[in-house]
Parts: C-alpha cells; sequence; structure tokens
C-alpha cells in the first residue's frame, strides 16, 4: 500500500532514528553487540498449506474446455469450511482454478481481478490471453518459491487463445505444462487416467466434456476423503466463459456392499 | 552458528518438528545430442513426470534459441523453464547490442556464466546444447547444474543420461573397441542411433518414455522429427 | 529567440500558461534528418533519411530495432533516443518474461509517455529531445506512433517528422485516404515519395542515405537491406519531382527552421492542451 | 496581475507580496487555452462530455482520448496538458487500486478525490517541481449514494458540483450548464445536452477540427463507467449539429 506504508516492515521515523515501537541501539552500545536482529530477520514461511482444497481438473474438448473443483475448505482433516469457490472467471478468455491452500488462492485471485480491472481501465479493447495468465502465474510462483515462501497452490488455467482451446497447468513451484486433460492432488491418480483414456477415444465435444468431468468429481468424491458433495464447473469456449451454479452430486453408496455388512 | 541440531544433537527433542519447503523437483527425461562434420542432431523425449505420475506424454524438452542452435534441458522443470525464458532475454539483447545473432560457442559461454552465477541456489537442470559453431562444424556442449561446461561430439544427459552416455561411448567414440578406424558419423546413422538409444533408455527408466522429439541442425536450417516410444 | 524570463527552468509556467523549456525541446526534433511512419491495412512502414557529419563519416543510424514487431525512428538527439530505445527494448523484453507474448504497441507507448512526462515537471532533468516514430504489429494490426518531448504521442494514419518534414506532411495528407488500400510496393513507394519531397532539389535519395523498416503479420520488423532497398528506390526513381522544396537549403546540414511552414511552428504547449 | 514580471512569480514555493502563488496560477492558464470540458451530475448519474481538438488530419480518429477510466465504477475527464493529465490518471488508479486491495471494495469518490487533490497539491510546494497544467473531473454513481462528481484544481483544490465546465469555452458552457435542470434529468437527457453544450461552445474559426467524447456512468450502466455506446452518442451528436444549425438560422433570419 503505497499511501499507507508497508504495515509490517513500517520505514525508520528518520534515518538511523528509533523505529516506532522498537528499541533504539545507539552505535558502539555494548548491547548492539549482542544482538543485531530485526524483526525482519526472523520472517517465517510458509513451510505447509493451512486450510486446503483438493483436486482441481481440467479437460479440453472440441471448441473449449471444461474445469472442475469442489467447495470444501479442509482444515487439515476437518471439513472446515464447505463453500468455497475456486473456479474463477478472470475474463471473456480466461477461467481459472485452484488446488491447495486457499488463502494464498484468495491473495493471487484479488491480484488477478485487479490485473483484469487495470486492463479495463486502460481501454484499448486488448484482453489478457490465457498463454498470457499462465505465463504470468509461472513467474510468480517462482518467484514465490525461490524466496523459500511458496503460494500453496497448483492452478489450471482453461481459455480460447486466438480461437484454439487452451489448457495448462501450474504447481507452487512454477512447474508449468499444458495438456488436454489435467488433474492434480489425488486427481492425478484417480481422475487423469479416466480424462486421458476419454481423450484417446477421440475427441470430446462439450457435452461428453461435461459428463467425463462430472464422472471424475464422483469417482474423486467417493475415494478422496478431502472431496466434497458440493462443486463447481467452469466452461470457456469462444462464446465466452460460464461459471456454472454449485452442482450436487448424487452418491450411489449401494456400489459399497461391506457398509451394509453387520 | 550454532545449532540445536548440528551442535548440541541431546537438546534437540521430539516435539516441534521443522518441515521445511522443497524447492526442487525431479521431473525427469532424457537428452541425447551428437554432432557430426556438417550437423548436430539433439533429440528429447517428452514424457514430463514427478515420482511416480506423468503430467504430460507431450512436453517438448527442445528449446530452439536461434537457427543453428539448441538446447535441451531437463531436471527440474520450473527451473529450466526460467533459465530458458532467461536465456532468449539475454540473447535478444546481444543480438540487439551486436546486431547479429549469437553464435552457438557464444551462446554456451553465456549459458554457463549464468548457471554458474546461481551457484548457491542452483538451476537444477542438465543442460545439453547442441548447433553449428562458426566454422560450420556441429558441436555439441553439455553442463553440469552449475555451470561446468565441456565441448564434445556427442552427450546423453537428464534421467537416463548415466546409462546412454557408456553406449555412445562405444557406438560413436568407438571406446573399447578393437580394430576400428575413426570415421565421420553419417547423419542418417546418427539419427538411427539417436532413436535406437532412447529406445534402450526407455526399457530401463521410468522417466524416460512416450516419444522422442528430434531436431536435425545443419547450415540450412532445422528439421523436425517426432519418434513414438512406449507409453508405459 | 524568444529569450524571456520564463524559459530558463521546465519548472516555470509563463504567465501565458507555456512552458517554454518544452517547447524548445520540441525545435531539437526538426535539427533531425526527416522520417516517415505510414501503414496499409498490413503493414507498418518507416521511411528515414540518414545523415552523415562529413565526407568521412558514416550515415548516422535512423531506425532502431525495439522487439521482433516494434521499431522506431528518430529525429533529434540521437543520445536521448538511444536512452528511450534502452527503455522501450527492456519493457518489451519484461512483457515477453512475464506473458510469453509481444507487448502491445499503445501500452509500450504509454509507458513511454509516462516516462518522458516526468522530465517535463522536475528542476533537475531536462525534456527529452527527440521525436520518435513507432512502427508496430498487434493483434490489432499495424500501427503508427509519433512521441513528441512534450511526453505527448500520437495514434498516426501516417506522419513525417525533422528537419522539412513539412512538405513530406503536405504530401502524405493529400494522399492519406489511398494508404490503407494499397499494397506493400505502393505503400513504399509513397513513403519515398513524401521523403523526397523534404529534399532539396541537388539532391536525391538513394540506398545510402535511405533507411526502411517493415513490420507486418507474420514479418517481424525488418530492416531492409541494400538489395531490397534498391529495388524499392527503382519505384520512384525517374519520376519528376515536385516542386515545394527549395533549392538553397542542405540536407547535409542542419537547416533552419522551415520559412512559410504554418503548421511546423506551432508552439508546443498549445498543441498540448488542444 | 500586476506582479508579472516583478520576479516573484518564477517559483512555486514563492509568495508574492500581496500574497499570492502566481506559478499556480500560470499553470491554471495552461488548462484554459485547452478543449472545453464538461461534467453535469444529474438524477441517476454523471455524464462527461469532451471536445478534443484535433490538430492534424494524419492523426487516427479516436486518438489521445481525454476521458479515461480511473476504476470500473469511475470516470475522468481532463483538461489541459494531455502528457500531465495521464500522470493524475495513473496516480489516481494506482490509489484506487491500492484501496480495494486494503479494504476489498471499490474506493468512495469523496476519499479517491481527497487523495488525488493532495497529490497534485504537493506539485505546488516546491520550487523544484511545477503545478500541473491540467484540471480533472471525477464522477461515478453509487446505490448508496447516487451519483457523485469533482473537478480538481492544478492548485490541489477540489469541489463537489452539479455541473461544472473547464477549458477555453468555460464561461459559455457554465451559462448554458445553468439553464439546466440537472437534479431531474436523467443521463439519457442530459448525453443530449452536453452533446449540444459542447457544439454550441467550440469555436469554429479558432480550432477547425474536433471530436466530441461522451461516457457516462449511472444507474443504468449499474454503476460502471462507460464510453456512451456509439449510436447514442451518434443521435446527441446529430441533435447538437441540428440544434446549432437552427440558431444559426433563426440569426440569419434575424438579420
Amino acid at each position: 500500500m503505497a499511501f499507507m506504508g508497508d504495515i509490517m516492515n513500517p520505514a525508520p521515523l528518520w534515518q538511523n532514528g528509533p523505529s516506532p515501537g522498537a528499541f533504539y541501539n545507539f552505535p558502539g552500545n555494548s548491547s548492539s553487540l549482542a544482538s543485531n536482529h530485526t524483526p525482519q530477520d526472523f520472517k517465517a514461511h510458509s513451510a505447509s498449506p493451512i486450510t486446503t482444497t483438493t483436486t482441481v481438473i481440467g479437460v479440453k474438448f472440441d471448441k473449449g474446455c471444461v474445469i472442475a473443483g469442489d467447495t470444501l475448505g479442509s482444515y487439515g482433516s476437518l471439513a472446515r469450511f464447505r463453500d468455497c469457490p475456486r473456479v474463477m472467471k478472470v475474463n471473456d478468455l480466461i477461467l481459472l482454478g485452484s488446488g491447495g491452500d486457499y488463502a494464498d488462492f484468495q491473495y493471487l485471485k484479488d491480484i488477478i481481478t485487479q490485473k483484469i480491472i487495470d486492463e479495463k481501465c486502460i481501454g484499448d479493447g486488448l484482453q489478457l490471453k490465457p498463454r498470457s495468465l499462465h505465463c504470468w502465474l509461472t513467474r510468480v510462483l517462482y518467484n514465490k518459491r525461490s524466496k523459500m515462501d511458496p503460494l500453496w497452490n497448483s492452478y489450471v488455467v482453461a481459455g480460447i487463445q486466438d480461437g484454439e482451446p487452451f489448457l495448462g497447468a501450474v504447481d507452487k513451484l512454477g512447474t508449468a505444462y499444458e495438456d488436454a486433460a489435467i488433474a492434480n492432488g489425488l486427481g492425478a491418480y484417480m481422475a487423469t487416467p479416466l480424462l486421458r483414456d476419454a481423450l484417446e477415444k477421440g475427441p470430446l465435444d462439450q457435452e461428453a466434456a461435461l459428463a467425463l468431468v462430472r464422472k471424475c468429481m464422483k469417482v474423486l468424491y467417493y475415494r478422496d476423503a478431502r472431496a466434497f458433495q458440493r462443486y463447481q464447473i467452469g466452461v470457456v469456449t469462444a462464446e465466452g466463459v460460464t461459471v456454472h451454479d454449485t452442482e450436487e452430486l448424487q452418491p450411489d453408496w449401494s456400489l459399497a456392499h461391506m457398509i451394509h455388512m453387520k | 552458528m550454532l545449532s540445536l541440531d548440528g551442535n548440541f544433537p541431546e537438546y534437540a527433542v521430539p516435539g516441534a518438528k521443522q518441515v521445511r519447503f522443497e524447492p526442487y523437483a525431479d521431473n525427469g527425461g532424457s537428452i541425447v545430442a551428437i554432432a557430426g562434420e556438417d550437423y548436430a542432431v539433439i533429440g528429447a523425449d517428452t514424457r514430463l513426470s514427478t515420482g511416480f505420475s506423468i503430467y504430460t506424454r507431450d512436453q517438448k524438452k527442445l528449446f530452439k534459441l536461434s537457427d543453428r542452435t539448441v538446447l535441451g534441458a531437463t531436471g527440474c522443470w520450473c527451473d529450466t523453464l526460467t533459465l530458458t525464458r532467461l536465456l532468449k532475454a539475454r540473447m535478444q539483447m546481444y543480438e540487439h547490442e551486436h546486431n547479429k545473432s549469437m553464435s552457438t560457442p557464444a551462446v554456451a559461454q553465456m549459458l554457463s556464466t549464468m548457471l554458474y552465477y546461481k551457484r548457491f541456489f542452483p538451476y537444477y537442470v542438465s543442460n545439453v546444447l547442441a548447433g553449428i559453431d562458426a566454422d560450420g562444424k556441429g558441436c555439441v556442449y553439455s553442463y553440469d547444474p552449475i555451470g561446468h561446461c565441456e565441448r564434445s561430439n556427442y552427450r546423453a544427459g537428464g534421467s537416463a543420461g548415466a546409462q546412454l552416455q557408456p553406449l555412445l561411448d562405444n557406438q560413436i567414440g568407438l571406446k573399447n573397441m578393437q580394430n576400428v578406424s575413426e570415421a565421420p558419423l553419417p547423419r542418417e546413422k546418427a539419427l538411427a542411433l539417436l532413436k535406437d538409444v532412447f529406445i534402450s533408455a526407455a526399457e530401463r527408466d521410468i522417466y524416460t518414455g512416450d516419444s522422442i522429439y528430434i531436431l536435425i541442425i545443419t547450415a540450412n536450417g532445422m528439421q523436425e522429427e517426432k519418434f513414438e516410444l512406449r507409453k508405459d | 529567440m524568444f529569450r524571456n524570463q520564463y524559459d530558463s527552468d521546465v519548472t516555470v509556467w509563463s504567465p501565458q500558461g507555456r512552458l517554454h523549456q518544452v517547447e524548445y525541446a520540441m525545435e531539437a526534433v526538426k535539427l533531425g534528418s526527416a522520417t516517415i511512419g505510414l501503414k496499409n491495412k498490413e503493414y507498418a512502414v518507416l521511411i528515414a533519411l540518414k545523415r552523415a557529419v562529413s565526407e568521412l563519416s558514416a550515415y548516422q543510424k535512423k531506425i532502431i530495432p525495439i522487439d521482433d514487431h516494434i521499431g522506431i525512428s528518430i529525429s533529434g538527439l540521437t543520445a536521448d533516443a538511444r536512452m528511450l530505445s534502452r527503455f522501450m527494448r527492456t519493457e518489451c523484453l519484461n512483457h515477453r518474461y512475464a506473458h510469453d507474448a509481444p507487448m502491445p504497441v499503445g501500452r509500450l507507448i504509454a509507458l513511454v509517455g509516462n516516462k518522458m512526462q516526468i522530465c517535463t515537471q522536475r528542476y533537475d532533468k531536462r525534456p527529452l529531445g527527440v521525436g520518435l516514430l513507432v512502427a508496430g504489429y498487434d493483434d490489432q494490426g499495424p500501427h503508427i506512433y509519433q512521441t513528441c518531448p512534450s511526453a505527448n504521442y500520437f495514434d498516426c494514419r501516417a506522419m513525417a517528422i525533422g528537419a522539412r518534414s513539412q512538405s513530406a506532411r503536405t504530401y502524405l495528407e493529400k494522399h492519406l485516404t489511398t494508404f490503407i488500400d494499397c499494397d506493400l510496393q505502393e505503400l513504399v513507394a509513397h513513403g519515398l515519395r513524401a521523403l523526397r519531397d523534404t529534399l532539396p532539389n541537388e539532391v536525391d535519395l538513394n540506398n545510402k542515405n535511405v533507411s526502411i523498416a517493415i513490420v507486418g503479420p507474420k514479418t517481424p520488423l525488418r530492416i531492409c537491406e541494400e538489395e531490397e532497398l534498391s529495388r524499392f528506390l527503382a519505384l520512384v526513381e525517374g519520376e519528376e519531382r515536385r516542386g515545394g522544396a527549395s533549392a538553397t537549403g542542405d540536407a547535409g546540414a542542419a537547416p533552419p527552421r522551415d520559412e512559410g511552414d504554418d503548421r511546423d511552428p506551432q508552439v508546443a504547449v498549445a498543441m498540448d492542451t488542444e | 496581475m500586476s506582479s508579472i514580471g516583478t520576479g516573484y512569480d518564477l517559483s512555486a514555493s514563492q509568495f508574492s507580496p500581496d500574497g499570492r502563488v502566481f506559478q499556480v496560477e500560470y499553470a491554471a492558464k495552461a488548462v484554459e487555452n485547452s478543449g472545453t470540458v464538461i461534467g453535469l451530475r444529474g438524477k441517476d448519474g454523471v455524464v462527461f462530455a469532451v471536445e478534443k481538438l484535433v490538430t492534424s488530419k494524419l492523426y487516427e480518429p479516436g486518438a489521445n482520448k481525454r476521458i479515461f477510466h480511473v476504476d470500473e465504477h469511475v470516470g475522468m475527464a481532463v483538461a489541459g496538458l494531455i502528457s500531465d493529465a495521464r500522470q493524475i490518471v495513473e496516480t489516481a488508479r494506482s490509489e484506487a487500486s491500492n484501496y480495494r486491495s486494503q479494504y476489498g471494495t471499490h474506493v468512495p469518490l469523496k476519499y479517491l478525490n481527497e487523495r488525488v487533490s493532495m497529490y497534485m497539491h504537493a506539485y505546488t510546494l516546491y520550487s523544484a517541481v511545477r503545478p500541473y497544467g491540467c484540471s480533472v473531473v471525477m464522477g461515478t454513481w453509487t446505490d448508496y449514494e447516487g451519483p457523485q462528481m469533482y473537478m480538481l484544481d492544478p492548485s490541489g483544490v477540489s469541489f463537489s458540483y452539479f455541473g461544472c465546465a473547464v477549458g477555453k469555452a468555460k464561461q459559455a458552457a457554465k451559462t448554458e450548464i445553468e439553464k439546466l435542470k440537472l437534479a431531474d434529468m436523467t443521463v439519457k437527457d442530459l448525453v443530449k445536452e452536453a452533446a449540444r453544450i459542447i457544439y454550441l461552445v467550440h469555436d469554429e474559426l479558432k480550432d477547425k477540427q474536433f471530436e466530441l467524447e461522451l461516457s457516462w456512468v449511472s444507474k443504468d450502466t449499474k454503476g460502471r463507467h462507460q464510453i456512451v455506446p456509439r449510436e447514442l452518442a451518434a443521435e446527441a451528436e446529430n441533435l447538437a449539429k441540428q440544434a446549432l444549425a437552427d440558431i444559426e438560422d433563426s440569426d440569419e433570419g434575424d438579420m
């Protein structure tokens, strides 16, 4: 905040003078030899995520992309927050989904939202494209990881790049790739095989892609202990971006014969 | 500095556990480059993986830096992405300042400097640079992650590098062979050899597979080729 | 000239609401040799007249590549132009690095404008004494921009700046409507004719004193080599020269301000506020 | 201005013996040389209209706009040196952005106005810089506060207005604005009035070419600042031309 000053690192009142709320050590004073630490020396970095969200999946179809993620924010093994939307419309060309730490996602979401507003203010009619956002995310996440202070997320960027569908992933290190099917977290083990299998059988249309994603969400809900019944789906095509209202999947536990055993 | 763990292990009680964030990942992948009299071929597999899961089966790991220089890079993919983006920016700066594009040996030296600059937080990348040098001869440069640079005629790098290098030593370097005479390696043979060694690597190394993306660099430009490998 | 007490610093307003230092900097642009920018539906073209300071010197470069899709042509203080071009190159590189896409031309120009404005408002700086014509190509097609020392910039259909450029502008205005539909050859020919109008009669365009740069779709910025240059020059060779340029002028030296030019000496600040 | 040229008017950090800061007044002069800008605050929103003078046929139509978006909900119309004005726009944008990042909502115009005024004022305090040679008008419409509009001077002074005009023909424009019943009018009507006023005050003898820029922020635009849609703008412009022609006809009739 330019006009507030940095709250975490207040500027000194005057050069070499006392800082508010801190003791001042005069140069040469013996106490200054013992410890020259400032609060900033002990800046802590995140070593693990706090409130987490699980898998986000994305798949390309002939005219666009679908991504989906459930709305549960877990606090360790506690299913704590039940309405954490994490499929975000960025602009008319881009959808963004996030898995991992929810606070980190919200932080970055605000920055991206502002980025889009800045662009609208310029008013030259140009819009951020998915590949640009994807690349920008790799730079942001890589820079944070290089400071050993990562944003604990993995993102899926879906969009329309110059008329063609685009689907890319970025993780907390800045590892980035593009593919026709993306799933992170546990979904990498359970959803990707389903997605790749479907894609290998031939190109999907929007309906098939939606059905496929819904099936994946169901499978994940059955097996992933951090998954949730309610989820969001977003679709991006050349016509634009839509994020559907939260859907609730209807599980069928009759398949689990063992739980009915007495 | 004194630390509990290092200097006073008996005081380091279990309880408060420090988890460190791991900034590196091993995303696997292998590269092979062979230089001939007037050409260089370089190939890299297209599998990008982490642990036992495959991110994508279609990731090109060769970066066209100019019309006569190609960099192959594997290892920590986020470092690779950053390094190559920086490299491209630096090459454009060179071009603006010198009004000509960079020669392969110049790129090779600059890459070494860039790697060494990060000596204490290195790019965890295995680089192999292939191209045509100022005399029109093929050349291959290989690196360690902190900038050691060496020119050679053939090199294997990445996750299957250690398996493939002795094979290349034998087949191209004609090491440990008797009654052989050195002859220039024709391009077709180099290409066939490159495919063969990758087939072997895909059999033994889980991080190598899916397909190989090959670039053949000559003074007249570059040719692309794709070759399928096993996908399991 | 207009010596008065309000013209010593860029931080001083005159009672008429003018900034004389900025206006003087605008004059510096007219000291450079002429350069022309124009575009059709697809291509943006820069054409510049190069000068040699002496018989023994090489011709001064006028066109500076910024990125694959942007080039500039300069008139005024070359050293100031270098500073600006360095800034523009860095911005383009940074944009590519962070967004994996070329910098939109208009946004780059806006950055340049904001950077140049800073030096028109501070005691410890001076305005940059250089005018640029920027040719670029992006998703919205070809662009020609003009920037001034006053930190003003204009999105142009065609433009000429530099010494005796009024004659060129007259030519451009006359043929303005035809540019958009003509092909690249014709476009360059128009540009060369406009440039030739700025020359005194005894001097003509040749492949030593002309520089041409072209940018367009799938055509990264290219500064024409001698062979291509000669081909373009042949397009207008032997054509009858239009009158307009005075016979006494010397293109080699910095010519005096055009006389009878009703647009050129227009006061910079007045132009700003309009 | 009897003290002009006495040496007390060369620095923004200097008072004249009669207590004036001439440099600020001179900066305001630069604004008066500019094309006319008007802002009208009606019942359900704010309308901006700008007479953008075009100095060369070689420029693209629509180049060098004088109406800017500061944020989704705030518009700004500027008079004076356009390059100076762009800095003010940048400042306002970053203030709006900072506010959002801190509080998660749109910046209130009252607050934004205060911040930008302070910024402009800071440039009237030192000899090392010069005052900005531009005036800006900012406007917004919100659900809870309705339409709001402020005009800022090079001195850093700002007031809230129902209708304001700045630039070459500000007097004539003000006279016209005062005839309107602003508080009862909707933005749809105001756009027509604004276009008419700009056409009316434009001096065809001195400045030949001009472009009319129109923008609004209103209840109908859901509080978003937008350039007035092309058809509506064209309609308003035609009406303005018609009105102007009618006046000229009646003038001739009188003679």
